[in-house]
């Protein structure tokens, strides 16, 4: 089975062509062929990964392009991180497929939608397939081109238009540096394939100082795609996408791709100390920095990616803290219930036809399925016990504090309340009390989003017990087999943490209650008691704003420096050339002053010149 | 594989669209444009059967041909047989270039139907230009070389000075003078190097340059100065840093079906030039000049890629972004290891295509909506949709997304350049954030945001518009996707340069 | 017999023939700056037949150039006068810095 | 001397000049007794028959071997012949102008003198071409000059005619006497008059004084000729002349007259001055003086070049383009490369053609519109799409663009330049960068002719004389461009590089 798998990528390319050729006179029918063939990829990638846990790592390859004695390839291989990552993008991408067969309903550019759909679930399976680093960063730039197309699909929309180019070329920023820091890594190696990589990291040919460099490197362009301070801002803006969208590429499966390279050039990193350093650190302050952001904000999408945002925060943690395990099982769970999450805002969203909560309210009864779904969504994240989000949360806390990150693993919890508060205070205000909007004609959706949604609620639920401290760690040990370099299936972590975290969700959890919920306490205590934290936090930090002062700021005024020397210089010499030569030219004609008998004088001076030279220099005068 | 005299029917097939014209009353239009784009099938059949018979082994040199034409001096009475023949040859990149030329000459004939006057002169002097492009790829004797390096000049002067845009006629002369200048340069470099030798074979001066190590027939200094020169004056075409200023005039007054070919070959005469002869001629020299072309290679890049980012009109938007990843092609010279150079020649080919597609569409709309100020058009996606997806993959394409021709050079020249010297290379990667910046910035400005009122009725996309269209993104993606198509043929273009070089 | 240096003819000639030339290129009337450049070319018949007397290889071909350059001298006389005739009668002056018509 | 001495001369071999002689004394008195009525121009047919049959007479002489009668004072040398080709077909082709000119104010009272004064001069200057001492170098110079005084005031009652006249009489004048002066100091020096003599005894001269006072001959004969082919500091009559002048004169000055110069230079220079030693005895006092001729000749160039960009009038502007190309040859008298003589023929010829195609044309505009602006070109090729591309491609020569003989010519120069061993850089790159310059006035003309709209669309009355004339020189000046190997075999087969030159 293994050696088609090749194959999965390819169905959702062919969607992308047909649907851009014959999009248009297809119209709503293009929704089915996305559908279906994103299910046959689903179909065999589950197939792929059942194949897997029988047989070895397989990989393929053939010769891309010769550089001189070099020989690049290209091919694909699956192994234990690429075949799961396979089920867990076919799913959701076939999942969000049919979802927005629903949602999307009677857009008149559904099928370019679509198209577009079928490109990002291409590249991200391509990805996902990808055997050498080369082929990542390939694939790795179009999953952006995906996500870019899909951010500015409302194109008319100026928000839509601002945010897809922030997008693209805050994550350019970052994939400089997993470019450079590539191309570093070939002339130390020699090679882009992974395993010759790993080869070369533990036979040691390669430098600690050049390690941490190239280490560093690729992670500035995690940092980019997986919305990392300080490359996260386009994320939340990344919202005007429609939701769908969201729930695929900002939540579950591009996002995560930045933790997915981390997680596939582990050993690597795992080379270096400072790396993981930085990586637990930016990852840590990432996951609580993004969460006080969302406790203030009011738009029921922009808390989801806030809470994206902190989550990926959480999975670096974990991956920097050496819980490669934890990283990709905290991964995976997100993937569950954020999708979740989001597809139950976007039916919400559908519903009333606004995102902001403050409008919202009083839902639980008019949305009879979509709050359940939504709870449900709210209860993973939050990390209460039992539901998916908790374990692989309890995961990343063990693997944190007994890699000895003590200060971190602190951080993590306070990070953990505040995801528990914030999610809750979203539920509140949107479930909970009296309709604040008009309500009137609010209805269910209809089953072609619903299921999905049922779906993915039982993975968030479920999905966690792939791999818990009570019933085994079958993920893993699964993950780790056959590769030291990855550390161990499960980690052993002291049993009070698992308290703490749940403690510290349910106290989230009865804080939000509190305040939005049963409204003992007045709602504006914070922003009224502490304004100025208050501003600053609804502000994001006033780092959009810092960006715009600086570095946009900056580059316009270089360039018009620039433009300055090319009028100046550039051109200036050039003028000033031609000048000369018009001026010589009048000159040369005012000599011409008709009288013949300058023109005699002119020419006995010249001999007169020509003569007088001569006797001084040809030395005939002694 | 190859009957007699393969190459010179070739270069001069489009003669005979050219005599024919002279016989058409100059009122039958669509009979003009038709014969104007059949002059220029013949060429390109005949590279593509050459390309893939040389793909399938046959030998190059069995094109080489060979004729006596001048002899200046009495052969019994000066120690030089100061003699200059016609030689035409081509090898892996030349070929390559050919193939090109005459794509891009087929494709900017259709894209020649906005043209608005004048069919005739129009079209004669289009082919002139086409032959002389062809000459100058098929040359192997650096007169013969300079010689259609001239040619395309003066046709290029006319199609810009008549059918140009609003300041034609200054562009047309800022292009005349700059040109005149650089081929002037390189004129000398020529002659120096002919009265030196006695011979114009490029095959022979190189070898008497290899042989020559103690300097005995040049020395060490004129060798060096030869070599700057040479750079200068292949500089004004590609072009370097200072002497850029004409080619933004250019790009934005001539026609652009004249500026598909401009962008997408005459530039590329430089590079070709610096390859060829500079590499060729002088490999020692090159190797302590490569530093600096890198450097330059970096200051095009970033200083077109900034001075793109603040433009209000399209064209000058890709003029300074051609300007700038001219700069990617010095890049890859200036590393002078195989995959520098082999990106430094993707990049030659690749922008080619993609300053074609982008021109092209920029005649697209510039002949919907008479301007090409970025202020005027927005909302492009919904007035002509095909048009918006199609200008938003060249852009995509020329910004160097992965699986289309623009990435590989780039990434290649950058490969190369990182062995060498990293740091400049660090600072080069900006550049590739400034393009996605820039390009952005213009392409979203026209196609994205709400169509303005008088924007919305214009119709999309003629299908006589969309097939050069379609063929461009077509070989651009396809080199994107399977580069060794081309790097197949390059290998032995490139030992052999690196060979000079002595490693 | 003669007891002057050939230098001194030489500088004779040279002394006239400047003379010519300062006329030629300032006198106003046209007629004089013909003269002047008479002058000039009897400074020439000077030099040469001092110099076939006088010379470091003496020989009778100096007297024979002088005679044709007389004879030419007096033929570019003739013409010029013509012309200056010729032109007098369109421009009714023969104050050469107004034959200024033709110039830039 | 006896008769049978006068009868031993091989008189056959002055055949030319006695027909021209003869033709010119036949039109003289039948002019004189023709009936007034009588349309004179059929003396212009007749002396065109003249010519050719001269031209006829030339052509048997080719081959003979050098001979030189009258004690040497005419010399029939293979640089003898060549030249007087030159002069011949130039003369020829000035006649058919000559013919079919008709200036506004009629000159049929003295059309005649107009005919036979340009025999006249046309003797003078092929006697020069084939004398063999001072004196009949002298008479032949003289007898040109002062025809050329005549025909350039022969429109007796036009003010701009006379005044010419009048200018060229007191500049020539002063040249001749110039020039004259350092005759004597040569012959002082050297005893004799008679070239051959002469090159026998220079070598000889040890005495410092003397060769002080050749070194001054060498700059007075230099400027005293400049004059003739109107270069640095000698040149500025030209303009005046050549805007004056009728229009076939000035084509016979600006061509036959110069070509003249040229030979007489390069008989003085070659046979008196490149065998006079220096003061350290060395080299030649030539060569020594070669710095000199490179700054008269540089000069020459920048000035012609730079001037003719503000002129609005075309026969203005073509006497500077003519200063600066006596510029461009003057940069191969200096360069003295062993192949000057044919580099200098070559370069003439081409300058014939292509200069007398300019003047046919511009006399047919000129005279249509009576006004010589260079506006009147405006539109021409709507008018006549024959002249327009005519008179493009003859510029497109003047210019040195290739595939033009003019071309060939100027990298016959170059190389001429860069071959010698110092090799003269400067002035090889001054000569290419004024051209450059030139561009920006040639092109200007095409400017007005094909992208000016015309104020009138009245087609020309094209006389086919005129006609044949320009077709002939466009031919040749292609020909020439394309296989310029017919020109030089026929130097290397006839001439044998001039090896008989008295040297």
């Amino acid at each position: 089975m293994m050696e088609n798998a090749w194959i999965i990528p390819l169905f959702p390319l062919l969607s992308f062509l047909f649907l851009i050729v014959f999009g248009k006179r297809l119209r709503a029918v293009s929704a089915y062929i996305g559908i279906f063939l994103t299910f046959a990829s689903f179909i065999i990638s589950l197939l792929v990964l059942i194949a897997r846990f029988g047989s070895p790592t397989y990989k393929a390859e053939g010769i891309w392009l010769t550089i001189g004695d070099y020989q690049l390839t290209a091919g694909y291989e699956v192994n234990q991180l690429n075949a799961l990552m396979l089920v867990i993008v076919s799913l959701v991408s076939f999942l969000v497929h049919m979802y927005s067969k629903g949602y999307m309903h009677g857009d008149g550019r559904i099928s370019v939608f679509y198209a577009y759909l079928g490109l990002f679930t291409f590249a991200m399976l391509g990805l996902v397939l990808s055997p050498n680093l080369l082929q990542t960063y390939i694939f790795w730039e179009l999953v952006g081109l995906g996500s870019f197309l899909l951010i500015g699909f409302y194109f008319y929309k100026e928000e839509a238009k601002a945010a897809a180019k922030k997008a693209f070329i805050m994550t350019r920023i970052g994939d400089v540096g997993l470019f450079i820091g590539m191309i570093l890594l070939f002339w130390q190696v020699g090679s882009f394939e992974y395993d010759e990589i790993f080869a070369a990291v533990s036979a040691g040919m390669i430098s600690e100082q050049m390690i941490t460099l190239i280490a560093l490197l690729i992670f500035i362009g995690a940092v980019g795609k997986s919305g990392q301070f300080p490359l996260h801002t386009w994320l939340p803006d990344a919202m005007e996408g429609p939701t769908p969208v969201s729930a695929l590429i900002h939540a579950a499966t591009m996002v995560a791709a930045g933790v997915y390279l981390v997680a596939s050039m582990f050993p690597l990193f795992a080379a270096s100390e400072t790396a993981m350093m930085t990586i637990a650190i930016i990852g840590a302050f990432t996951a609580i920095f993004a969460a006080s952001i969302g406790i203030v904000q009011k738009d029921i999408k922009r808390v989801l990616a806030y809470s994206t945002v902190s989550q990926l925060g959480f999975m670096m943690l974990a991956l920097g803290s050496a819980g490669y395990v934890a990283g990709v099982f905290h991964l995976m769970t997100h993937a569950f219930f954020k999708a979740l999450l989001f597809l139950a805002a976007g039916s919400v969203i559908h519903a009333v036809h606004t995102q902001d909560i403050e409008k919202m309210g009083g839902l639980w009864k008019k949305l009879r399925v979509t709050g359940p779904l939504f709870l449900i969504g709210t209860l993973a994240i939050s990390g209460v016990p039992l539901l998916s989000g908790f374990f692989s949360k309890d995961e990343i806390l063990v693997s944190t504090w007994v890699h000895g990150h003590t200060f971190l693993f602190w951080l993590a919890v306070v990070a953990a309340f505040f995801t528990a508060f914030y999610m809750f205070r979203l539920f509140f205000m949107v479930f909970t009390g009296e309709a604040r909007g008009k309500t009137a004609n609010v209805k269910e959706s209809p089953g072609v989003m619903v299921i999905p949604m049922l779906i993915l609620a039982v993975l968030a639920i479920g999905a966690g017990y792939v791999n818990t401290p009570w019933f085994g760690t079958f993920l893993g040990d699964w993950l780790t087999e056959g590769n030291q370099a990855l550390g161990h299936g499960h980690v052993e972590g002291p049993a009070w943490i698992m308290v703490v975290a749940t403690a510290v969700s349910l106290l989230g959890i009865l804080l939000a209650w509190l305040m939005y919920g049963k409204k003992t306490i007045a709602r504006d205590w914070f922003s009224a008691g502490v304004p100025t934290v208050y501003g600053i936090l609804a502000n994001k930090y006033y780092i959009d704003e810092f960006y715009k002062m600086t570095i946009v700021k900056g580059t316009t005024a270089f360039s018009r420096i620039l433009h300055f020397i090319e009028v100046i210089v550039v051109e200036g010499i050039m003028k000033m050339v031609a000048g000369i030569i018009s001026g010589l030219s009048k000159l040369g004609s005012r000599f011409q002053s008709g009288q013949v008998q300058t023109y005699g004088t002119v020419a006995f001076l010249g001999l007169a010149i020509l003569v007088i030279f001569f006797a001084v220099t040809g030395g005939y005068l002694k | 594989m190859m009957f007699p005299y393969y190459l010179s029917l070739l270069v001069f097939s489009p003669l005979i669209g050219i005599l024919v014209l002279v016989f058409i009353p100059k009122v039958k239009e669509p009979f003009i444009k038709l014969i104007g784009f059949l002059a220029t099938l013949p060429a390109l059949i005949l590279t593509v059967i050459a390309y893939i018979a040389h793909r399938n082994g046959a030998e190059l040199s069995e094109l080489a041909e060979k004729v006596g034409w001048m002899q200046f001096v009495n052969p019994e009475m000066a120690g030089k047989i100061y003699s200059i023949d016609y030689e035409l040859g081509v090898d892996g990149f030349s070929l390559l270039m050919l193939m090109l030329t005459a794509l891009l000459s087929t494709l900017a004939a259709i894209a020649s139907i906005h043209i608005k006057k004048e069919w005739k002169g129009y079209f004669m002097l289009f082919l002139l230009l086409e032959i002389g492009m062809l000459g100058v790829f098929a040359a192997e004797n650096l007169i013969l070389f300079f010689i259609f390096f001239e040619i395309t000049l003066i046709p290029t002067f006319f199609l810009i000075g008549k059918w140009g845009y609003f300041e034609k006629e200054k562009a047309a002369f800022k292009f005349l003078v700059y040109n005149g200048l650089g081929s002037a340069i390189l004129l000398i470099v020529i002659m120096v190097l002919y009265a030196r030798t006695g011979t114009s074979n490029i095959e022979a001066i190189m070898s008497i340059m290899a042989s020559d190590s103690d300097h005995l027939v040049v020395s060490a200094g004129t060798k060096m100065g030869l070599l700057i020169a040479l750079v200068v004056a292949f500089g004004v075409k590609l072009p370097i840093f200072p002497l850029h200023s004409w080619m933004v005039e250019v790009h934005v007054q001539a026609p652009p079906s004249i500026v598909m070919l401009h962008a997408g070959i005459l530039l590329k005469i430089g590079a070709y030039g610096l390859i060829k002869f500079g590499m060729g001629i002088f490999p020692d020299q090159f190797q302590s000049l490569a530093v600096w072309l890198a450097v330059l290679g970096v200051i095009n890049l970033l200083y077109g890629a900034f001075l793109a980012f603040i433009q209000t009109d399209f064209k000058k938007v890709l003029a300074y972004s051609s300007i700038s990843h001219m700069g990617v092609v010095l890049i890859g010279l200036g590393a002078l290891n195989a995959a520098g150079i082999q990106g430094a020649i993707f990049q030659v080919v690749s922008h080619g295509l993609i300053a074609a597609l982008l021109f092209l569409l920029v005649s697209i709309v510039h002949e919907r909506y008479g301007t090409s100020d970025m202020a005027k058009i927005s909302g492009l996606a919904k007035s002509m949709p095909i048009a918006a997806g199609i200008l938003l993959t060249a852009a995509l394409a020329s910004l160097g997304i992965p699986g289309m021709s623009g990435f590989i050079s780039e990434f290649m020249a950058f490969l190369g350049l990182f062995k060498e010297m990293p740091v400049l290379a660090a600072i080069g990667c900006l550049g590739i954030i400034m393009t996605a910046a820039y390009l952005l910035r213009a392409v979203l400005s026209i196609t994205f945001g709400e169509a303005k009122r008088e924007n919305t009725e214009v119709n999309d996309v003629a299908p006589l518009e969309a097939i050069p269209a379609a063929i461009l993104v077509g070989l651009i993606v396809l080199i994107g996707v399977y580069p060794n198509i081309l790097s197949g043929s390059l290998t032995s273009t490139i030992e052999t340069i690196l060979l000079g070089m002595g490693g | 017999m003669s007891t002057v240096p050939i230098s001194a003819y030489l500088t004779l000639a040279l002394v006239l023939f400047c003379i010519g030339l300062f006329g030629a290129l300032t006198k106003r009337n046209t007629v004089i700056v013909l003269i002047s450049i008479e002058l000039m070319l009897n400074a020439v018949n000077i030099n040469l037949v001092a110099f076939s007397k006088l010379g470091m290889a003496p020989s009778i071909d100096g007297q024979v150039f002088a005679l044709f350059a007389i004879a030419v001298a007096a033929a570019e006389a003739a013409v010029g006068l013509a012309i200056l005739i010729a032109l007098y009668r369109n421009r009714k002056s023969v104050n050469i810095d107004e034959f200024n018509t033709l110039k830039n | 001397m006896d008769l049978e001495t006068l009868l031993s001369y091989h008189w056959s071999i002055m055949t030319p000049e006695f027909i021209i002689l003869g033709f010119a004394t036949l039109l003289s008195l039948l002019d004189l007794f023709m009936p007034r009525k009588i349309n004179r121009r059929i003396l212009g047919w007749l002396a065109l028959t003249g010519i050719l049959a001269a031209t006829i007479s030339v052509f048997t002489l080719l081959g003979s071997a050098p001979e030189s009668i009258l004690y040497d004072t005419f010399r029939l040398d293979s640089f003898a012949i060549a030249f007087k080709l030159l002069l011949l077909i130039g003369a020829a082709l000035v006649m058919m102008l000559a013919v079919s000119y008709e200036p506004r104010e009629r000159i049929d009272e003295y059309r005649g003198e107009f005919y036979y004064l340009f025999l006249a001069g046309l003797l003078g200057a092929l006697i020069m071409s084939s004398s063999g001492d001072l004196i009949t170098l002298f008479i032949g110079l003289e007898l040109l000059s002062l025809s050329s005084y005549i025909l350039a005031g022969i429109r007796k009652k036009h003010l701009p005619s006379n005044e010419s006249a009048m200018k060229y009489v007191i500049n020539g004048g002063i040249s001749t006497a110039i020039t004259l002066f350092g005759m004597s100091y040569v012959y002082g020096i050297s005893g004799t008059t008679n070239l051959k003599e002469m090159a026998a005894f220079l070598p000889t001269i040890t005495n410092n004084q003397h060769l002080y006072l050749l070194a001054l001959a060498f700059f007075m004969i230099l400027i005293g000729l400049s004059f003739k082919i109107a270069a640095a500091p000698f040149h500025m009559w030209a303009p005046d002349v050549y805007e004056g002048a009728p229009l076939p004169v000035t084509a016979f000055l600006s061509v036959v007259s110069k070509t003249a110069g040229f030979i007489i230079i390069l008989r003085i220079l070659l046979s008196i001055f490149f065998n006079v030693p220096d003061q350290t005895g060395t080299t030649s006092l030539m060569l020594s003086l070669q710095d000199y001729l490179a700054v008269i000749a540089g000069a020459t160039m920048i000035i012609g070049n730079v001037i003719a960009l503000r002129q609005k009038n075309i026969k203005r502007m073509f006497a500077y383009s003519s200063i600066a190309h006596a510029g461009y040859l003057l940069v191969a008298v200096t360069a003295m490369s062993p192949f000057l003589v044919e580099t200098t023929w070559f370069y003439l010829g081409a300058y014939l053609f292509m200069t007398l195609g300019v003047f046919a044309i511009i006399q047919i505009v000129t005279a249509s519109a009576d006004s010589e602006s260079i506006n009147e070109f405006g539109g021409l090729y709507r008018r006549s799409p024959f002249l327009a591309v005519s008179m493009s491609i003859l510029l497109l020569s003047l210019a040195g663009i290739p595939g033009t003989a003019g071309f060939i010519g100027k990298l016959n120069i170059f190389m001429g330049a860069l071959a010698t061993d110092p090799a003269h850089y400067i002035l090889a790159s001054l000569l290419i960068a004024t051209t450059v310059i030139s561009y920006i006035y040639y092109f200007g003309v095409m400017v007005q002719i094909f992208f000016r709209q015309a104020e009138s669309t009245k087609k020309f009355p094209l006389s086919p004389v005129v006609g044949i004339v320009i077709i002939i020189c466009v031919a040749a000046t292609v020909i020439l461009g394309i296989f310029p190997n017919i020109a030089f075999d026929f130097l290397h087969e006839q001439f044998s590089s001039f090896k008989d030159f008295i040297q």
